[in-house]
């Protein structure tokens, strides 16, 4: 009885067919030419989407929480009144979107006047009105669960139009900046229809889909009832949009917005050509992307490739908490971190640096990087007698040429580029200095080194991150806390979840943490935006929340009179730029953060479909995906004949 | 100590599976313990030149981040280890302690330990886990790390447990123990651990295994402590750095490597060990005449 | 009958037992309403007898308060044993009564050394004559026919069947009880050895005043050693009384049946006639009546319906309606 | 006619464990001569060597058990082999077809979780590869019925049968072929005496229905006294004594049949009865010479030296021992 | 008679529900000790927005989500909230996606994590042990070794690890299958072959790596297993009466030995969210693991709730079912 060899047989057979059914499944090709059926492939725009897989996919509701935002949604089927872009924009960082003009107030800043584009049509083909805009605001006002409701709320007195394309803001107090409410950076308050809108009965939890109408030159044609991806088509009537009215029609047919998953499936997507546009990679992924696929291009044409985006990732030291509350000892932390292996650690040397309180993007660079320079080159620290000059302005100098020996030649050499892109200078590493501003301050070192406190403690810091989101910002805490150690504080990266990080900061539950409380509209230099929650009117101590942008709990009298002056001043008033330069001194001086450098955002696009994406030599908009803002690529970027 | 030594010397002579097993996990505890000697401080990077392949100088290559992986892995591995073992003994003390108890009691006890067992078995482990983590993560030490997947990591074992305790309690010797007088804990410790030794060998293995793979999830995910060197967080170092795709292959190959090795050599062990550990080999060997032959 | 309080009183005692698999299940008594009683000054053998599932076994481990009884009372010098609670009562209760199981190789751990288990009860129970533990290990060990240098160090392995049965026993005697419970001591002994256990067993009545239950299915050394003698049927005591009566003559059919099943061993009467073997086991127990009547050849038409009582017969007790009177109640005290 | 025999037959357990090599003697030396048409008893205590001796004659020789020298010729139907000497093939055909055997330990011979129909079905199938699913059911309903065993038991769960049932189940799968060898090892230990004498009775009538050769080995006198023709008397791995079943037990002549004989007891009999002192050799390390010689009241110097043949002293009567044996009858 | 068995079942399910209620009980308590508040998730999220949002806007915003999510007065208030909810087959609102119940966002998710795993834990499960009965069985063979020591070696490899090797290799390298998904882009669903054959593409290599890394386990377990189970008097005995090998192996050895794995089948679900979430974070599997990853980084206490109670009672079900379907395998078993 020969049973074993057929029962042997039996099982490689069942084997071989298990293995080569679903093969001969695929037979059927990957690369679809077609996205969807019936969505030719060069006809459509394929983009991440960074949040992911959208838990509540059918949820188109951005006043209120659940849904997706950037699910192409903010960017290409809702609009506001202005648009600043990060970066040059293509007529200028400023756009006009709904309004047909920037924001006029009156002499006290108490009233706005938004006057508004005509021949605008939401996709149902009802006319875009004042109506529109006095809906949305009178419903977010009485909903303040909803974003900006309790913001309109508190600054809106009365809301009404003086014709259809008038409106008009009476607010409780003076505000020179209540149109930053509807002035898109990455997103802002978006208008409603109001045709839809005034049917339903809780606002909060209507969700918008039946129909998602839009007033963006797309809408949505289908989307994953998992939420993996968001399939928009282009408005018949596009030239109806503010977008296309102004630039032309958008390119794509079709965009997708899809969450193509962990960052390795990223590159390899794009590799694919399934991909054009990823929001942000990792800089080993990015640099793969350039070695594997040739059609893939970054923001800079060589090194660094990233888009600096106008956030400035810092080490938040809380200055409430002791040591951290003392000036030499925030400045002694500052002297012990050296500046070329964080950004070698954190980004491959891809960083732009600051030194400065401020983002060195956008305009940022010639209003308030160059005129300060000098007086940063003759800063000065007074250390046992001896003036020392802490600024480096070569840092950047030193990342290049340490990035150069990896990279070879794809890092700059021109001084000029090097600057642009990999930033200024930074603070000297000078463990020395570091060691006598401690010492002054009654700081000693035990046997093995170790840094007591004054008190006789051992100097434990750790640096709160996060590792799940933001890697980066958990590749630059370790590399800190690596540093300190070696400068013989007892540091450690401590990474947790970003909600935690968020919750904690704003409550003031940590001593130092990586993230960013300074931002700008990159496209113009007002700093208000951020600046004004500075102020000590809205000090919190740790334990209550902070105020928006100020969890490291500073404050400054001296500071506090610069932001009232930039409050009193129009959006556009110069002098505003000469304030922002003080407010830098003052924050040199007492060094609440310690500035790193942008976020750069590794956005890489594939000219295999499409080209003309913006870049810095040509820097219409932004890449980086998920920015409402990205809308300006749409009508920019070209097809591409593919052989 | 001179008894262990003899079964080492025993199963390592007669048994190739075991001398195979016995190579191999010494080789990795030595691996582990030249963290000791490591010129190279885990915490420090950029002392290498980076994304070098294996080569004489860097046996196992260096990672993105200039560090030796060589040197590294031993921490690594060491922790992991240390997480691994000190997660295993403690929920085998759980799982040992109420397979015991409610197997032998019986009765009403069995039926609430067996009760609170069942929830544990049907808890999503990882969610929670996940939470956990959330909660107490903040400079969560290996220690504390294990003590929280080890009390998610006893309950279907402590059941295998329970059913052989169910059978052993009815054999004669049990009885005889009883009559002795002897109290029911030594009953317990003294008469029915050592038969239910080779499934707790077993599901030790299951566990140890398990745990490390719980501790590589959590890292996967960006959950666990990123200062400390083990399996998991170099596979996220990696992660983060791309090492999959940017062909830094190594840098994932040797901890997968390095752990697959030693669970291939512990699996060996456990079965070359738990036919040793059998009462009825051992029986066999100690009495060199055979069990069939008796009537 | 002595007046004095017995050693060992049990009282109309019954252990039912669920039985039965997915779809069905019955109850079934594996002891069945037995009273039984051993006196105090007259240690005896007491041979319980009968096949397997006739509920010996579980009469005595209900004796060792191993097992619960479902219904009825034991008393041990008076005292009710379902009634001990503490560890102490417990102490107090085993040092009087100690098992003998069937097979020695079982009845240690194989992985533990003998003298452990001695030194174990030596040390839990008190010493009813002075001496240090080592001096009560080994005259218990004498008693049995050991000494402790051919124990020492040795495992269960390591000594013969026989030997580990006289082990078994010098441990039960290290406690000085007054009743040893013996199940099957011999089943699992060599012919060749057999005997000499036996006959230790005949020794601790006859000179030691330990009493013993004997629990055999093997009716020749129950004839050798015991002075009475229990048949126990499914859970009844059919037949019971001293041992040369019943089985030079027995009166139940089943006792006769037994009796009759004994393979002599001698080729002179070897036997020819057949004999009917029931087939399914839980039917007999469930059966009304007498529980041996599908099996008897002189059943009366009453056997089907009735359980017979026990009736005082010649000597002994027993259960069938061939010698029973109707009405006449049961005599056992 | 003899059917079966036994040459001189060494068989070893032969293994190395945990670096100890042992070889445990279990068969040493064992002649024998089995007729058609008899019921021979092997008698013996635990560890003896019966069951291994079973085992070689059956074929059943996996390591650790070895086969050191000896011959087991079998003459089936004019046909002859040795089984040491056969291949896996012949092996199979012959087996159940010409000799089937009964394993010790019946509670666990069936398969718990497949129908005694089925274990019916999965034997006869093993030897008659087209047998009609029909034609199964009725011989194997009247097998059953020749037996005396209701037709039921094939729809019952080896649980559901009782221990004596069970072994009558593995009775009648072993006697489905109607083999003219019939090895059946302890068939009714851990049975009942009312059942053991079912059992016994069952065999029997086997046995005298088809004129074959029934080996009973077991421990227990009483079913030799009972059932055996011939008894062969086995200590230490060897045969010392053999006989018709009446001599054996009327007049046993080896010093241990003797004592072994002696120490049984009997019903209506008080007077008292010794056991053998001391216990059986362990067969890793076998005492030389005769190798009951530690344990015998008259042993002698030479019987600690020299090895015993069984060598016969009367008709059917052969007994290994120095005392009994011509030519060494002057020694002493 | 029946009755009995009645009797059974009812303890037995009411042992189940107090497994369930135990386990549910333990599932609410953990997240009300997490530092992620949902309220303060979408408070952060609102800043985010870059703009400067007045305290008292934040914290009328809180206090107006504290009432609307539910969040509001104690923890027995809470729990005691829950169950009535529960009990009404209401999970509530998700906090995340609020206002979306729970119970729809779960009915997207389920059928994929369902079907996935249930397949991949089945095929894992008999090709494990099927493979492992062989090298049981013939323990001797250079085969099993070699069988063994792969299968050995399969199974300490990290989930993710083995998940993103094979999409390398199958989707990059070799690109012959999706990148990831449940499905073609646009496809609608139906009962046609392009529907079935695209769920089948896009499944396999999640189902692959699933596969590979379960087959070891059950492997390892059942050769063991079968090891015991061949020295068995019944093998022997069957071996003797000459039946086939085949038949001994399958009927006699395998049928036998894979009793014990059928409860460990049912106890394996409760493993399902190991797998199933890297699974699904890998290959953007839309199935319940990843709802539940993001439902925990959201701090969505209810869409945790809602998870959890669907994996505890899904498991308690299995092992319910399977030990009350039992004596259908083994004839042997008595329910007491």
């Amino acid at each position: 009885m020969n049973w074993k060899p057929k029962l042997g047989l039996l099982i490689t057979l069942v084997l071989i067919v298990s293995v080569l059914s679903p093969i001969a499944l695929a037979s059927e090709p990957v690369t679809d030419l077609d996205v969807a059926p019936g969505v030719p492939r060069h006809e459509t725009l394929i983009l991440e989407n960074p949040e992911g897989r959208i838990a509540d996919p059918g949820r188109f509701n951005r006043w209120a929480p659940g849904g997706g935002d950037s699910t192409g949604l903010q960017q290409l089927a809702l609009d506001t009144l202005w648009y600043i872009d990060p970066d040059a924009g293509i007529d200028g960082p400023w756009n006009n979107s709904l309004a047909e003009a920037p924001p006029v107030y009156n002499e006290d800043y108490t009233q706005m006047t938004a006057k508004l584009r005509e021949g605008i049509y939401w996709s149902d083909g009802v006319e875009f009105t004042a109506d529109d805009v006095l809906f949305t605001v009178e419903t977010l006002m009485a909903n303040p669960t909803m974003e900006f409701g309790a913001q309109l709320q508190l600054n809106v007195e009365k809301v009404y139009k003086t014709d259809d394309y008038t409106v008009v803001f009476d607010l409780k107090q003076p505000n020179s900046r209540f149109h930053a409410i509807f002035t898109v950076r990455w997103s802002a308050c978006f208008i409603m229809p109001k045709h839809i809108w005034e049917t339903v009965e809780d606002p909060i939890a209507f969700d918008f889909n039946d129909p998602l109408v839009s007033v963006g030159p797309y809408v949505i044609k289908d989307y994953d009832p998992n939420g993996y991806w968001f399939l928009w088509e282009r408005r018949e009537d596009w030239e109806r949009t503010s977008l296309g009215m102004q630039f032309g029609m958008p390119q794509p047919k079709y965009a997708l917005y899809t969450a193509p998953g962990p960052s390795d499936k990223r590159v390899i997507a794009q590799s694919n050509h399934e991909l054009d546009v990823i929001h942000d990679a990792s800089p080993e992924g990015m640099i793969t992307l350039l070695k594997r696929n040739p059609t893939s291009i970054g923001w800079f044409e060589g090194f660094p490739w990233a888009h600096p985006d106008p956030t400035l990732p810092s080490v938040f030291l809380n200055n409430e908490k002791y040591p951290l509350n003392m000036k030499d000892v925030r400045w002694a932390l500052t002297l012990a971190m050296d500046i070329v292996n964080i950004s070698m650690a954190s980004t491959n040397g891809a960083a732009t640096l600051s030194a400065i309180h401020l983002p060195p993007t956008g305009g940022y660079l010639e209003w308030y990087f160059d005129p300060i320079e000098d007086w940063l080159r003759e800063y000065s620290i007074e250390v046992d007698g001896e003036l020392f000059h802490p600024y480096d302005p070569t840092a950047s100098l030193r990342v290049a040429e340490v990035a150069r020996k990896q990279l070879g030649d794809q890092v700059p050499t021109d001084v000029t580029e090097i600057k642009k892109s990999l930033g200024y200078g930074w603070w000297k590493h000078d463990p020395d200095v570091a060691e006598k501003l401690l010492l002054r301050n009654g700081f000693t070192r035990d046997r093995r080194g170790k840094w007591l406190l004054p008190n006789g403690d051992p100097w434990k810091i750790s640096i709160l991150c996060d590792a799940q989101a933001r890697p980066l910002m958990a590749r630059i805490a370790t590399m800190i806390a690596e540093q300190w150690t070696k400068f013989g504080i007892d540091a450690q990266a401590e990474a947790s979840e970003l909600s935690i990080i968020d919750t904690r900061v704003r409550y003031g539950d940590y001593e130092v943490s990586i993230g960013w409380c300074i931002e700008t509209w990159g496209g113009h230099p007002d700093l208000f935006w951020f600046l004004e929650s500075w102020h000590s009117d809205y000090y919190r101590p740790s334990g209550e929340p902070a105020v928006n942008k100020n969890p490291m709990r500073f404050r400054n009298e001296e500071l506090d009179g610069i932001i009232e002056a930039i409050k009193a001043r129009d959006f556009d008033d110069p002098e505003c730029i000469g304030l922002g330069i003080e407010y830098l001194k003052i924050c040199v001086e007492n060094m609440p953060i310690i500035p790193i450098m942008a976020y750069n955002v590794f956005s890489v696009c594939d000219e295999y479909y499409w080209e003309g994406f913006p870049t810095a030599k040509n820097p219409y908009t932004n890449p980086v995906a998920n920015w409402a803002n990205t809308k300006y690529m749409f009508p920019m970027i070209r097809p591409k004949q593919q052989k | 100590m001179r008894g262990f030594l003899r079964v080492v010397a025993d199963l390592y002579r007669s048994d190739p599976r075991c001398r195979f097993a016995f190579t191999a996990i010494s080789i990795v505890i030595m691996f582990a313990l030249m963290s000791f000697v490591s010129p190279q401080d885990p915490g420090s990077s950029y002392y290498a030149p980076p994304n070098q392949p294996p080569s004489v100088a860097h046996p196992f290559g260096t990672n993105s981040r200039g560090q030796d992986m060589f040197w590294f892995l031993t921490f690594a591995v060491r922790n992991s280890l240390v997480f691994g073992v000190i997660t295993a003994i403690l929920s085998r003390i759980i799982a040992i302690s109420i397979g015991l108890i409610a197997g032998y009691k019986g009765g009403i006890i069995d039926r609430i330990m067996m009760v609170i067992n069942d929830s544990f078995v049907v808890l999503p482990v990882l969610p929670l886990l996940i939470l956990i983590n959330f909660i107490i993560r903040e400079q969560m030490s290996i220690l504390q790390l294990a003590m929280v997947i080890a009390a998610f990591g006893w309950a279907w074992d402590a059941r295998l447990i329970r059913s052989q305790v169910l059978s052993l309690k009815e054999r004669e010797f049990t009885y005889t123990s009883v009559f002795s007088g002897t109290k029911t804990s030594s009953i317990l410790i003294s008469e029915h651990l050592p038969f239910v030794m080779p499934i707790v060998l077993s599901t030790t293995i299951n566990n140890l295994l398990w745990a490390i793979g719980m501790e590589v999830t959590l890292a996967v995910l960006g959950l666990s402590n990123i200062g400390i060197p083990t399996i998991g967080t170099t596979i996220y170092w990696a992660n983060q750095h791309q090492a999959l795709i940017s062909g830094v292959w190594w840098w994932i190959a040797a901890p997968v490597a390095i752990s697959v090795l030693l669970f291939v050599a512990l699996y060996l062990l456990v079965v070359g060990l738990g036919a040793y550990l059998d009462p009825r080999t051992r029986l066999q060997r100690m009495k060199g005449v055979l069990s069939d032959e008796r009537a | 009958m002595s007046r004095n309080q017995p050693l060992l009183d049990i009282h109309n005692i019954t252990k039912l037992y669920s039985v039965g698999g997915w779809l069905s299940r019955n109850k079934i008594a594996a002891v069945a309403d037995v009273s039984l009683s051993m006196l105090a000054e007259e240690p005896e053998i007491l041979t319980l007898a009968g096949e397997s599932g006739s509920g010996k076994t579980t009469l005595a481990r209900m004796v060792l308060r191993l097992v619960e009884p479902t219904l009825g009372r034991i008393l041990y010098k008076g005292r009710d044993i379902t009634s001990i609670r503490t560890r102490k009562e417990q102490i107090e209760f085993m040092q009087d009564i100690q098992p003998i199981f069937q097979n020695p190789f079982e009845a240690f751990n194989p992985l533990k050394k003998l003298e452990s288990y001695l030194f174990e009860t030596a040390k839990n129970y008190d010493s009813r004559e002075n001496g240090s533990i080592e001096d009560r290990i080994e005259s218990a060990l004498n008693l049995v026919g050991l000494s402790m240098r051919e124990i020492r160090g040795r495992y269960p392995h390591e000594l013969s069947g026989g030997q580990l049965q006289r082990v078994s026993v010098a441990r039960a005697l290290i406690a000085s009880p007054s009743l040893l419970v013996a199940d099957e001591p011999v089943s699992m002994i060599d012919a060749s050895l057999r005997m000499s256990i036996v006959n230790l067993f005949k020794d601790l009545k006859d000179r030691h005043n330990v009493s013993i239950i004997y629990i055999t299915h093997d009716l020749a050394t129950a004839y050798y050693i015991s002075d009475r003698i229990a048949i126990m049927q499914r859970g009844h005591i059919v037949e019971i009384g001293p041992v040369k009566k019943v089985l030079a003559e027995p009166f139940h059919p089943y006792t006769r049946l037994l009796r009759e099943s004994i393979l002599e061993p001698n080729s002179e009467t070897a036997w020819d006639e057949e004999i009917t073997l029931s087939t399914i086991e839980t039917k007999e127990f469930a059966r009304q009546g007498c529980k041996f009547a599908n099996r008897c050849d002189s059943r009366l038409p009453i056997c089907e319906e009735t359980e017979p009582p026990l009736s005082f017969v010649d000597g002994r007790e027993v259960k069938c309606w061939l010698y029973g009177v109707q009405g006449k109640h049961d005599t056992a005290s | 006619m003899s059917v079966l025999r036994i040459q001189n037959l060494q068989a070893y357990y032969q293994s190395t464990l945990y670096g100890v090599t042992r070889n445990v003697k279990a068969v040493d030396g064992v002649s024998l001569d089995l007729r058609a048409n008899e019921i021979y008893g092997i008698a013996g205590e635990s560890s003896c060597g019966k069951t291994s001796l079973i085992k070689v004659v059956f074929g059943a020789i996996k390591p650790p058990l070895t086969i050191i020298g000896g011959r087991v010729l079998y003459q089936i139907n004019d046909r002859d082999f040795d089984i040491t000497q056969t291949n896996d093939e012949t092996l199979r055909q012959m087996r159940w077809k010409q000799v089937s055997y009964i394993l010790q330990g019946s509670m666990s011979l069936l398969n718990p979780v497949r129908r005694v129909r089925k274990t019916f079905w999965d034997f006869t199938k093993a030897h008659e590869p087209v047998i009609e699913p029909e034609k199964f059911e009725a011989t194997t309903r009247e097998h059953l019925n020749r037996l005396g065993l209701p037709a039921e038991v094939l729809d019952s769960y080896p649980h559901q049968l009782s221990g004596g049932m069970k072994q009558r189940v593995a009775i009648a799968l072993a006697t489905i072929f109607q083999p003219k060898v019939i090895l059946a090892d302890e068939p009714t230990t851990a049975l009942d005496v009312v059942v053991q004498r079912g059992v016994l009775q069952l065999l029997r009538r086997i046995q005298q229905e088809t004129k074959n050769t029934l080996v009973i080995v077991t421990h227990d006198m009483g079913i030799h006294a009972n059932i055996a023709d011939r008894v062969g008397i086995m200590y230490a791995g060897r045969i010392v004594e053999e006989g018709t079943v009446k001599h054996i037990f009327s007049e046993p002549r080896h010093p241990y049949t003797k004592h072994l004989i002696q120490s049984l007891p009997k019903i209506g009999d008080k007077s008292k009865r010794q056991s053998i002192p001391g216990a059986p050799p362990n067969l890793a390390d076998p005492p030389a010479g005769c190798r009951f010689h530690p344990r015998c009241p008259y042993a002698k110097p030479i019987c600690s030296v020299q090895t015993p043949e069984l060598s016969p002293i009367q008709d059917e009567r052969r007994v290994a021992c120095f005392l009994l044996t011509k030519e060494n009858a002057h020694v002493s | 008679m029946g009755k009995s068995f009645l009797t059974y079942v009812i303890q037995r399910i009411a042992q189940c529900l107090l497994v369930v209620i135990i386990g549910i009980t333990i599932t609410f308590l953990i997240p009300r000790f997490s530092p992620t508040d949902p309220v303060e998730a979408v408070v952060n999220r609102a800043m985010m927005m870059g703009q400067f949002s007045h305290p008292d806007a934040v914290e009328m915003m809180k206090d107006a989500l504290t009432k609307l999510y539910g969040l509001d007065g104690t923890l027995g208030q809470q729990y005691v909230r829950f169950w009535r909810g529960l009990l009404s087959g209401d999970l509530g609102p998700s906090l995340s996606s609020f206002p979306k119940p729970v119970m729809s966002l779960i009915r997207g998710s389920l059928p994929w994590t369902g079907a996935l795993l249930l397949t991949t834990a089945i095929i894992a499960w008999v090709t494990g042990n099927m493979l492992g009965a062989l090298a049981g069985y013939y323990a001797d063979k250079r085969w099993s070794h070699v069988l063994s020591i792969i299968a050995m070696s399969l199974h300490p490899i990290p989930y993710y690890i083995m998940a993103f090797v094979l999409l390398v290799l199958l989707a990059y390298v070799i690109p012959v299958f999706p990148l990831g998904g449940a499905v073609a882009i646009g496809l609608k669903p139906g009962f046609n072959w392009i529907y079935i054959s695209s769920i089948l593409r896009h499944a396999f290599l999640p189902a692959l790596s699933l596969v590979l890394v379960g087959i070891g386990g059950w492997f390892v377990g059942m050769r063991a297993l079968v090891t015991n189970i061949v020295s068995e008097d019944y093998v022997t005995y069957a071996e003797y009466a000459g039946v086939p090998n085949r038949t001994i192996m399958y009927q006699y050895v395998m049928k036998n030995a894979l009793l014990p794995q059928i409860t460990g089948l049912a106890m394996q679900l409760g493993l399902i969210f190991n797998g199933a979430l890297i699974t699904e974070y890998v290959f953007n599997y839309p199935g319940l693991g990843y709802l539940a990853y993001s439902a925990i980084f959201a701090g969505d206490y209810s869409l945790i709730m809602g998870v959890a109670v669907f994996s505890i009672i899904g498991v308690s079900l299995a092992v319910l079912l399977v030990d009350l379907a039992y004596p259908l395998f083994d004839p042997r078993v008595k329910h007491q």
